[in-house]
């Protein structure tokens, strides 16, 4: 099972801050996640418009969005960090 | 040494603690950030109500991970004897401590720059989150382009 | 705020008055100098005995007229909310503080470069010098090159 | 009166932190006041020696030799600066 996670603002605007999800066989990259997730379920749409900067971490690595996926990954939602 | 904690930390007991692992150190660098009481929202020059709190949210297991490697990347790149790093989460108040960096070593140009490249890093690499909260408004803080700049000059540039 | 003392100063007392005089400061860099037990003497690679004492001779006057010009010339090129500097005179040990510097600004890079100016400046222009003592020997520290490279860099560069 | 100091190992050369001087008839530079102290004093020629930087100060600021005095300054001879 994939552990998808959502921080800070996609967190919110989702309304939820985990999900468990058999890989889908169509996705094997984290840009066919996103647009899997984006035909599932409408509310993605806000979350990956165009003018917000989402960032990807897969096992806890920042990754691009080529970067491949496995069936037990630990995937990452969340905007640009402002900690510090 | 690495903390993510919800309370606040001591400066001083961290300072001893540091000086009497860094053995014969000559220089100690000690870098805190502070809840500023106006927040300019998203660096843009607005200057909201005062803010009432801070909400710190990070990512558990990630943030350890990244502040050990960033860590890691400071002890390779200069002669360290010692550091410390701790990053507060949750609840924070105007004027509280927010992060704690420190670092030492025999000379101050490593003491200096390692603690400036720990900032710059943990800033824009680590996954934290700051929402703020005034008396009428709350809003996620966003990144500021300027803190990639500060990061982007050590890709350039051997310590 | 400068001081010129024969006492060690206490690293927790001078951040609380530090905060408190900075009102809406983001950033404080503390920055404090040691004793190192083996001192390089001139920089040269030699290692001398363990330094039993060292002796930090001052020019009475020259000395509060030179730092309170750096300071100065901090403040013009950084938006500082205050800044502390304490350089101990006299007799110190093995690990014994020498000098503390401290800035206070909105943003961490105005509050970093301003310390290590400070520190850099101070180092090649202010009138101080250190004699150590070892079991065996006595000897007048030299001054290093690189302190004046490292002074040369902000000649270059505007804050 | 000049009022002459020396610091840390010119000093200690010297063996003697200051002295009182009235402003000789040849003397207006600091250049002239180091001839002038050479020619008085053996003991100034290890301390003015190629070999050993010596910096000056007039009234608590640093100058280079070519400096003009007056009669009433506070000169000071010391080796370079190891604060910090």
């Amino acid at each position: 099972m994939l552990n998808i996670q959502y921080f800070a603002s996609i967190r919110e605007a989702l309304n939820k801050n985990q999900e468990q999800l058999e890989l889908p066989a169509t996705v094997s990259s984290v840009q066919e996640l996103i647009d899997y997730l984006l035909s599932a379920d409408p509310q993605f749409e806000s979350v990956f418009s165009e003018n917000n900067k989402v960032l990807v971490a897969v096992n806890q690595i920042v990754v691009n969005r080529n970067h491949a996926l496995s069936a037990e990954d630990e995937v990452a939602f969340f905007p640009p960090m402002t900690g510090g | 040494m690495i903390s993510i904690q919800n309370e606040d930390f001591d400066i001083a007991q961290e300072y001893a603690a540091l000086r009497l692992r860094a053995g014969d150190a000559g220089a100690i660098v000690v870098f805190t950030g502070l809840v500023r009481e106006l927040y300019d929202l998203a660096g843009h020059g607005q200057q909201p109500d005062n803010v009432d709190s801070l909400f710190l949210e990070h990512y558990p297991g990630m943030t350890e991970k990244c502040l050990q490697d960033i860590n890691a990347q400071a002890e390779k790149r200069w002669p360290l004897l010692a550091t410390r790093i701790i990053h507060r989460v949750g609840e924070l108040k105007s004027k509280d401590q927010i992060v704690f960096v420190a670092t030492a070593s025999a000379h101050r140009h490593a003491a200096f720059e390692s603690a400036q490249f720990i900032m710059d890093y943990l800033k824009s690499n680590a996954p934290f989150w700051k929402k703020q909260k005034t008396s009428n408004s709350s809003a996620w803080v966003e990144s500021r382009e300027i803190d990639q700049v500060a990061l982007d000059r050590w890709k350039d540039q051997q310590a």
